[in-house]
C-alpha cells in the first residue's frame, strides 16, 4: 500500500484498478461474462445430463454455484485481494459470515425441532 | 374509500386510551400553537427539522428517546399498578387492555427509547470523537431520523384509531396470524416496525461507513477512543441483523395481507420458524444496545478517574468478540421449545462465553478507577451503579442460560426481572450517564448536578424496589404478562414492585425538573471552554456547542486520547500549538427530504393498515418523489471560506488558552 | 495541524491514518455495506424456503413446477443484462454519453425481459392453482423468488432515473457516483440469482 | 431467608416434588452460588475503589498512568473463562441429564398423558385409561409420566412449577416431557407462555396421588360423565375463558394423534379481534 503513489487511497468497492483503459476493461467484462456463462450451462447441464453421479448433484450443485458467485464478485464487481481492496473484502467477508450463521443455524435447529417435535417421526397411536 | 377505517375505529366506549390521547392530543397541539405564535416554526424547519447536522439529529434522537420514555412508562406504571391490585380481581385493566399495553411497552421501550437513545448518542459523539465534519451521508441521516419518527407516530395513533396488537413485544404467531388477531393492532406493529427498521439500518450503514472511511489524519484504528468501538461493533450488528428482522417481519405481513402460509397452523405453515428467526435478529439486538453504553462508561470513568482506560486493546477485543458471538447465541430464547440436549447444550455455552468478554469489561473499569482521582460528577454517579447493578443482571442472564435453569425460569418474572435488570441498569443508565455527560457540549451549558444526583438516587432506589422482587416472584413460579392471578403469595412483592415503580416516576419527575432548572440558569452553568470535564477525546476540543462544522481544520492525531494529548503538549510547552493553515471547505445544505419522506410513509403505513390502497400507491410514489427530487437539486453543498473558519476558530482557541492558563493567540 | 493528509510530513502513513476518504469511496463504501445488508435479508428469506421446502402440505412440490428452460431463459436474459450494466459503467468511465445511453437501455430491456418471465411464471403457476396460499413451500418459493424479482423492478426504476439524469445533467460527479452504486446493485443481483437459481431450481428438480 | 419472607411457605421451585425439579433446583442453586463467587467481590471492589479513589481523599495513591499490566490482563481474561468452563461443562451435561425427551429412571413403568392447549384450558387424555380431564391432571405419585403436548390453538408452555420443566405447546407438534411426583400432593400448573385473552386463567390443578389411588380413580372415572369426542372435543375448544375442572369418561382410541395431526384447523375462529366492523 505504501509502495504505490500519494493519490493512492482505499479503492471504492466496484471500482477497477485501470484508469481509463477502455479496452482492458472490456477484456475484463467479456471474460467474466464467458465465464459466468460457461459455468451457468454446466449447473443446468448437471441437472438434465444424467452423467453425474445423482446424489452428487447437489454438492456439484453447490460448488458451480459458489464458482459462479466468485466470478461474479471478481470479474463484475472487481474484488481483488489487494491491499487496497482489504476494507471492501473485510465487510464482505464479514457479510458472508453472517449469512453463513443465519442460514446453517437456523437449518441445524430447525432440523432438531422438526425431527423432535413433528408427529410424523412418531409411531402411530 | 378508506377500507376498513369507520367510525367504530375510534374506541369511543373505552375511557382509559380516550383521556390519554386527549391529554397528549392537547398537549402536542398546545406546544405547536405555542410555537406558531411564538414564531418559531421557521426557526425550527430550518435549523431542526431539516436540518443535516449530525449533532443536531443526534439531539433530536435523544430528545425522542427522552419523550418516548414517558410514554413507555405510563405503561409500566399501569401495569404495576394493575398487577398490585388484582390478586383475585380482574383489576382495573382487562386483559383486552392489559395485553395492548404491555406490548406497547415493550415495543415502544425496545424500538423508540432504547434504540433511538443510543443511535442519538452514537450520532452525536462519533464523528465529533473521530474528528470530522459530519457523518458519511448527511441527508441520510436526516431520513433515517424521521423513518423512526414515522415509526413511532403509528404506534400512537394505534393508541385512539384502531388499536394496538396484543400479542407481546415480538408477536409470537400463530397468535399474530390474521386468524387469530383480526384486528388491525398487528397491522400497527408490523408497519411501524418495518418503516422504523428501515430508519435503523440506514444509519447502520451510515455510522459504520464514517467510523470505517472518515476519520482524522491520523486517527488510526488503534486511536479511536472506546466509544467509537463500540459503536462500530453495534452498528455493524444493526448492519448484520435488522435485515433479518425485515424479512421476518415482511413474512409475518405476507401471511397477513396475501394468505401466505409461513407460520401459520395450517397447511405446513411453522411458527418455530418465525421464532427462529425473529431470535436472529432479537439477541443481537440487545447488544445493538449494550455496547454503545459500554462505550459512554468507559468514557466517564476514564475521564472522571482522570486516567487513560485501562487495558485499551482488551477493551477493543472484548468488543469484537461480543460482536461476532452475540449471532451464535439466539436460540437460548427458545431452549424450552423442544431442539434437544445437544443444541440446547451448545448454545447455552456459547451464550456463557459471553460472559467472558463483558467480565473483561467490568474488570477494566474496575483498574481504570483503581489509582484514579475519581470525581464524582452526575455521569460517574451513573457509572458507578451500572457496574454495580448490571453484573447481577449479567448473572441472572448467565443462570438463564443454563438450559435445565431455563426450563423452570423461562418466561417467568425472574426473565423479566433480568432483562430490565440489563437494561435498566445498563442501557438506561448509561443513556441517562451519556446524556449528563455530553449535554453541556451538546447545547454550552451543564445540566444542574442537585437535580442530577435526585435524579439519580431516586431511579436506583426505585429500580431495585421495582424489580428485585421480580426475581422473588420468578422463582415463586410467576409467569410474565398476566392481567391477574390468585396466588396469595404473589401479592405483596408486587405490591413492592409498584412502588418502585412510583419511585422511578419521582426520578422521572426530577430530570425533568432538573431540565427546566438547568434552562433557567443556563447562565451560571455556561461552559465556556468547551471542556468542563477535563476530557481526553476529541469533542472536547472543540467548542460546546460545536460549530456546524466541529472543526474548522480536521484535528491532526498523534497518539491514543487525542486531545489529551494536545492538551497536555500545550500545558507542558506553556503554549498552544501552532496556528493551523486555514481552508475553505463545503457543508451539505439542509434538506426536508427525510420530514415529507417521512409524510409519506406514515401515510403509507396507515393506508396499509386500514386497507386503503390508493393512499398507500401515493403514499410510496410520493417517496420515491421526494428521492428523486432531492437528487435533482443542483446546490447540494454552501461553502465555508477560510476566513470564516479562521475567525471561529480563533475564538476557541482564546477560549483554551484561558482553560490552560496560557497565553492566547495574538491577533493576526 | 493540516486537514490534507499529505501534508503530514511523515513519510508513510498508514492507510487508516490518511484522513477521510474522498467522497467517491465512501459513497460507494456506504453502498456496498448496504448491499450486505441486503444478501442478509435474502439469507433469511433462504433459509425460510429451506426450511420449509419440504411442507407442501400436498400441494406440488419443486420438481412438479419447475421449469427448467424458462429458468434458463431468465438467467441469460439477467446475465446479459449484467454485462450490458458493464457497458454502461465502461461509457461512463470514457464520459460517453451516447454509449451510455444505449448500454443503460439494452441493460433495462434485458431486465425488463428477465421480469416478463418471471411475471409468465407466476401467473401461470396461480392459474393453475398453485400460488402462494397453496402452502407454506409455495409461499416461501413466492417469497424468495418475488423478492429477486421485486430487488430487479426497483432497480429498473432507478436506472431509467439514472438514464433521465445523465441526459438532464451529464456525468457529474455525484451522478457518477449513483451510476457506480447502481452498477453495484444490478451485479448482486445476478450474485443473488445464482444462489436462487441453484437452491429452488436446480436443486429443487435435482434434490 | 426467602422461606422466612413468606411466612414459611418457599417459592415453588425452591421447593421441589419430583426429581426434576429437584435437579434443576441443585443446578440453579450450584451455579449461581459459583458466579456469586466473583459477582460479590466485583460489587465490593466497586463500591471499595470508588471510595477510596474519590478525588477528595488525599491518603490515596494516584497512579495516572496505570492502563496497562499483562499480569492483570492475563488474569482478567482467565477469571471469568475458568468460571465459564466450569458452568459450561455443567451446563451442557445438564441439558443432556435433564433433556425433558429422557425417560426417567424409576421402578414403576411410565404412563402416558397426552395434554391439549386450547383457548384457554387445558385437556388431558389419558389413553391407557380412555379417560380424559379438563383443567385437572391427576398423576400416581413415584411413576414416571410421559407427557405428551400439543396445541389445538396458539402457543402455549404447559408448566408445573414444582415438578420442573416446561415446554412448548404448539399446534400439529408434540413435544415430549417427562415428569414425575415423588410423592402425593397438589401442584399448581399453568401455562407459562402468553396466548392471548384468557391467558392469565389458563391454569390448572396437578394432583398426584399414591399409585393405588390412582387406578382406582381411572377406573372410576371410565364410563362417567360425557364422552370425548370429535364434536364434543369441538365444543369444548370453542367454549371460551375458564372452564371448572370436569373429566370425560370415554376417549376414542388414537385421538390425540388426530388432535395434533389436525393442527387445530377446526377449533373455532376467534371473535375477539379488532374494533372493524
Ligand atoms: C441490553 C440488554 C441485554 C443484555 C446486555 C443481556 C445480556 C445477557 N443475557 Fe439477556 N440480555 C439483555 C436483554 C434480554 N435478555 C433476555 C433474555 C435472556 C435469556 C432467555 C431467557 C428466557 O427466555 O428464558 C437468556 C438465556 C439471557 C442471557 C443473557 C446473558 C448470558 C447475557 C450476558 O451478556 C451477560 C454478561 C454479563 C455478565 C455475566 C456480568 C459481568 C461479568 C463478570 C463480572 C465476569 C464474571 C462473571 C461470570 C463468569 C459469570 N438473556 C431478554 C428477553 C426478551 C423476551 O423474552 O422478551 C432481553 C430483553
Ligand atoms: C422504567 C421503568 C420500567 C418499568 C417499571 C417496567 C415495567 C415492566 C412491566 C411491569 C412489564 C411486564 C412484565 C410482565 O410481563 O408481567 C414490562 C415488560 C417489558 N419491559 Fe419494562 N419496565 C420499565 C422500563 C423498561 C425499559 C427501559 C425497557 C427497554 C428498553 C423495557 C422493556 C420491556 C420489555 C421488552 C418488556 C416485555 C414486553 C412483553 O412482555 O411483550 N422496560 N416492563
Ligand atoms: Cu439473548
Amino acid at each position: 500500500m505504501s509502495d504505490q503513489s500519494d493519490l493512492d487511497d482505499d479503492r471504492a468497492p466496484g471500482e477497477d484498478s485501470g484508469g481509463v483503459d477502455i479496452r482492458g476493461k472490456m477484456v475484463t467484462y467479456i471474460v467474466g461474462f464467458l465465464l459466468a456463462a460457461v459455468l451457468s450451462i454446466a449447473s443446468f447441464a448437471v441437472v438434465h445430463s444424467g452423467s453425474i453421479y445423482g446424489p452428487g448433484i447437489p454438492v456439484a450443485l453447490i460448488a458451480l454455484a459458489i464458482a459462479q458467485m466468485g466470478v461474479h464478485l471478481v470479474f463484475f464487481l472487481h474484488v481483488t485481494s489487494g491491499p487496497d481492496n482489504t476494507n471492501n473484502v473485510l465487510a464482505l467477508a464479514f457479510g458472508v459470515l453472517i449469512v453463513g450463521l443465519v442460514l446453517i443455524g437456523s437449518i441445524w435447529i430447525m432440523g432438531h425441532l422438526d425431527h423432535n417435535l413433528m408427529p410424523a417421526s412418531m409411531p402411530a397411536m | 374509500m378508506f377500507g376498513k377505517l369507520n367510525w367504530h375505529s375510534i374506541p369511543w366506549d373505552q375511557p382509559i386510551p380516550l383521556i390519554a390521547a386527549a391529554i397528549v392530543g392537547s398537549g402536542i397541539l398546545a406546544v405547536l400553537v405555542w410555537t406558531w405564535r411564538a414564531g418559531h416554526v421557521p426557526y425550527l424547519w430550518r435549523e431542526w427539522i431539516t436540518s443535516v447536522d449530525h449533532k443536531r439529529i443526534g439531539i433530536m434522537y435523544c430528545g425522542f428517546a427522552l419523550l418516548m420514555l414517558m410514554r413507555g412508562f405510563v405503561d409500566a406504571a399501569m401495569m404495576r399498578s394493575q398487577q398490585a391490585i388484582a390478586y383475585g380481581n380482574p383489576g382495573y385493566l382487562p386483559p383486552e387492555h392489559y395485553d395492548q399495553i404491555f406490548t406497547a411497552h415493550g415495543t415502544i421501550m425496545i424500538f423508540f427509547v432504547a434504540m433511538p437513545f443510543v443511535i442519538g448518542l452514537m450520532n452525536f459523539v462519533v464523528p465529533l470523537q473521530l474528528g470530522v465534519r459530519d457523518v458519511a451521508f448527511p441527508t441520510l441521516n436526516n431520513v433515517s431520523f424521521w423513518l423512526t419518527a414515522s415509526g413511532a407516530l403509528l404506534i400512537n395513533l394505534s393508541l385512539v384509531i384502531g388499536e394496538f396488537a396484543k400479542t407481546g413485544w415480538l408477536a409470537y404467531p400463530p397468535l399474530s396470524e390474521l386468524r387469530f388477531s383480526p384486528g388491525v393492532g398487528v397491522d400497527y406493529y408490523l408497519w411501524a416496525l418495518q418503516i422504523s427498521g428501515v430508519g435503523t439500518l440506514l444509519s447502520g450503514v451510515n455510522l459504520v461507513t464514517t467510523i470505517l472511511k472518515m476519520r482524522a489524519p491520523g486517527m488510526g484504528y488503534t486511536r479511536m477512543p472506546m466509544f467509537c468501538w463500540t459503536s462500530l461493533a453495534s452498528n455493524l450488528l444493526i448492519v448484520a441483523a435488522f435485515p433479518i428482522l425485515t424479512a421476518t417481519l415482511a413474512m409475518l405481513l405476507l401471511d397477513r395481507y396475501l394468505g401466505f402460509h409461513f407460520f401459520t397452523n395450517e397447511l405446513g405453515g411453522n411458527q418455530m420458524m418465525f421464532v427462529n428467526l425473529i431470535w436472529a435478529w432479537g439477541h443481537p439486538e440487545v447488544y445493538i444496545l449494550i455496547l454503545p453504553a459500554f462505550g459512554v462508561f468507559s468514557e466517564i470513568v476514564s475521564t472522571f478517574s482522570s486516567k487513560p482506560l485501562f487495558g485499551y486493546r482488551s477493551m477493543v477485543v472484548a468488543t469484537m468478540v461480543i460482536c461476532i458471538l452475540s449471532f451464535m447465541v439466539w436460540l437460548h430464547h427458545f431452549f424450552t421449545m423442544g431442539a434437544g440436549a445437544d443444541v440446547n447444550g451448545f448454545f447455552g455455552v456459547t451464550t456463557m462465553i459471553i460472559a467472558v468478554p463483558t467480565g473483561v469489561k467490568v474488570f477494566n473499569w474496575l483498574f481504570t478507577m483503581y489509582g484514579g482521582k475519581i470525581r464524582f460528577h452526575v455521569p460517574m454517579l451513573w457509572a458507578v451503579a451500572f457496574m454495580v447493578t448490571f453484573v447481577i443482571g449479567g448473572m441472572t442472564g448467565v443462570l438463564l442460560a443454563v438450559p435445565p435453569a431455563d426450563f423452570v425460569l423461562h418466561n417467568s418474572l425472574f426473565l423479566v426481572a433480568h432483562f430490565h435488570n440489563v437494561i435498566i441498569g445498563g442501557v438506561l443508565f448509561g443513556a441517562f450517564a451519556g446524556y449528563n455527560y455530553w449535554f453541556p457540549k451538546a447545547f454550552g451549558f451543564r445540566l444542574d448536578e442537585r437535580w442530577g444526583r435526585r435524579a439519580f438516587w431516586l431511579w436506583v432506589g426505585g429500580f431495585y424496589l421495582a424489580f428485585m422482587p421480580l426475581y422473588v416472584l420468578g422463582l415463586m413460579g410467576m409467569t410474565r404478562r398476566m392481567a391477574h392471578y390468585d396466588v396469595p403469595g404473589w401479592q405483596p412483592w408486587l405490591i413492592a414492585a409498584a412502588f418502585g415503580a412510583l419511585m422511578i416516576a419521582g426520578g422521572i419527575a426530577c430530570q425533568v425538573i432538573q431540565l427546566y432548572v438547568s434552562i433557567r440558569n443556563r447562565k451560571d452553568l455556561v461552559d465556556v471552554s468547551g471542556d468542563p470535564w477535563d476530557g481526553r477525546s476529541l469533542e472536547w476540543i472543540t467548542t460546546s456547542p460545536p460549530p456546524p462544522f466541529n472543526f474548522a481544520v480536521l484535528p491532526n492525531v498523534t497518539g491514543e486520547e487525542a486531545y489529551w494529548g494536545i492538551k497536555s503538549t500545550a500545558r507542558d510547552n506553556g503554549e498552544l500549538s501552532e496556528r493551523p493553515k486555514y481552508e475553505a471547505f463545503h457543508m451539505p445544505r439542509n434538506s426536508p427530504t427525510g420530514v415529507v419522506t417521512a409524510f409519506f410513509t406514515t401515510a403509507l403505513g396507515f393506508a396499509a393498515v386500514w386497507h386503503i390502497w390508493w393512499l398507500f400507491a401515493l403514499g410510496f410514489l410520493g417517496a420515491w418523489a421526494t428521492f428523486v427530487i432531492f437528487a435533482w437539486r443542483d446546490e447540494n453543498e454552501i461553502e465555508i471560506s477560510a476566513a470564516e473558519a479562521e475567525r471561529l476558530d480563533a475564538e476557541r482557541r482564546n477560549a483554551k488558552a484561558r482553560l490552560l492558563d496560557i497565553p492566547a493567540d495574538q491577533p493576526a | 495541524m493540516s486537514g490534507d493528509p499529505h501534508k503530514l510530513g511523515r513519510g508513510e502513513i498508514a492507510p487508516s491514518e490518511r484522513g477521510p476518504a474522498p467522497k467517491r469511496v465512501v459513497v460507494a463504501y456506504g453502498f456496498w455495506i448496504f448491499l450486505l445488508t441486503d444478501f442478509i435479508m435474502f439469507a433469511g428469506f433462504f433459509a425460510a424456503y429451506a426450511v420449509l421446502a419440504k411442507a407442501t402440505a400436498g400441494g406440488p412440490a419443486a420438481r412438479d413446477i419447475v421449469e427448467l428452460p424458462l429458468v434458463g431463459g431468465e438467467t441469460a436474459l439477467l446475465l446479459a443484462s449484467s454485462f450490458a450494466c458493464g457497458m454502461a459503467g465502461i461509457a461512463t468511465a470514457a464520459k460517453n454519453r451516447f454509449w451510455f445511453q444505449i448500454a443503460m437501455a439494452a441493460t433495462a430491456l434485458l431486465g425488463a425481459g428477465f421480469l416478463a418471465l418471471e411475471a409468465y411464471e407466476f401467473l401461470h403457476l396461480i392459474g393453475e392453482g398453485h400460488g402462494p396460499q397453496r402452502s407454506a413451500f409455495l409461499s416461501a418459493f413466492f417469497a424468495l423468488v418475488g423478492c429477486h424479482g421485486l430487488h430487479v423492478t426497483l432497480g429498473l426504476v432507478w436506472l431509467t432515473t439514472m438514464m433521465a439524469q445523465v441526459q438532464a445533467k451529464g456525468f457529474r460527479d455525484e451522478i457518477l457516483r449513483r451510476i457506480a452504486c447502481f452498477s453495484l446493485f444490478w451485479h448482486a443481483l445476478d450474485i443473488i440469482w445464482v444462489a436462487l437459481f441453484t437452491t429452488v431450481y436446480l436443486l429443487g428438480v435435482a434434490g | 431467608m426467602l422461606a422466612a419472607a413468606l411466612g414459611g411457605c418457599a417459592p415453588a421451585l425452591l421447593d421441589p416434588a419430583g426429581p426434576v425439579a429437584a435437579g434443576e433446583k441443585t443446578l440453579l442453586i450450584n451455579s449461581l452460588a459459583v458466579m456469586l463467587g466473583i459477582v460479590i467481590p466485583v460489587i465490593v471492589l466497586t463500591l471499595a475503589f470508588a471510595f477510596w479513589f474519590r478525588s477528595s481523599n488525599g491518603r490515596a495513591k494516584h497512579r495516572p498512568n496505570f492502563s496497562y499490566s499483562g499480569k492483570l490482563e492475563l488474569l482478567v481474561w482467565s477469571v471469568p473463562l475458568l468460571v465459564i468452563i466450569f458452568l459450561g461443562g455443567m451446563g451442557w451435561i445438564a441439558s443432556h441429564e435433564l433433556d425433558p425427551r429422557r425417560p426417567l429412571a424409576a421402578t414403576r413403568k411410565p404412563i402416558t398423558i397426552q395434554v391439549v392447549a386450547l383457548d384457554w384450558k387445558w385437556l388431558f387424555i389419558y389413553p391407557e385409561q380412555g379417560i380424559a380431564t379438563v383443567n385437572r391432571v391427576v398423576v400416581p405419585a413415584g411413576t414416571p409420566v410421559d407427557f405428551r403436548i400439543t396445541s389445538a390453538t396458539v402457543m402455549n408452555s404447559f408448566f408445573v412449577p414444582r415438578l420442573g420443566s416446561q415446554i412448548y405447546a404448539m399446534a400439529g407438534m408434540e413435544a415430549k416431557l417427562n415428569l414425575m411426583a415423588d410423592r402425593p400432593g397438589r401442584f399448581h400448573g399453568l401455562s407459562a407462555h402468553y396466548s392471548g385473552e384468557g391467558f392469565s386463567d389458563m391454569d390448572f390443578t396437578v394432583d398426584a396421588v399414591p399409585a393405588q389411588q390412582f387406578a382406582g380413580w381411572a377406573a372410576k372415572m371410565r364410563g362417567q360423565g360425557p364422552a370425548l369426542t370429535a364434536a364434543s372435543y369441538h365444543a369444548l375448544a370453542r367454549q371460551k375463558g375458564n372452564v371448572a375442572p370436569f373429566a370425560y369418561g370415554s376417549v376414542p382410541r388414537g385421538f390425540f394423534a388426530a388432535a395434533v395431526k389436525e393442527a387445530g384447523a377446526p377449533v373455532h375462529e376467534t371473535d375477539n379481534g379488532g374494533r372493524e366492523s
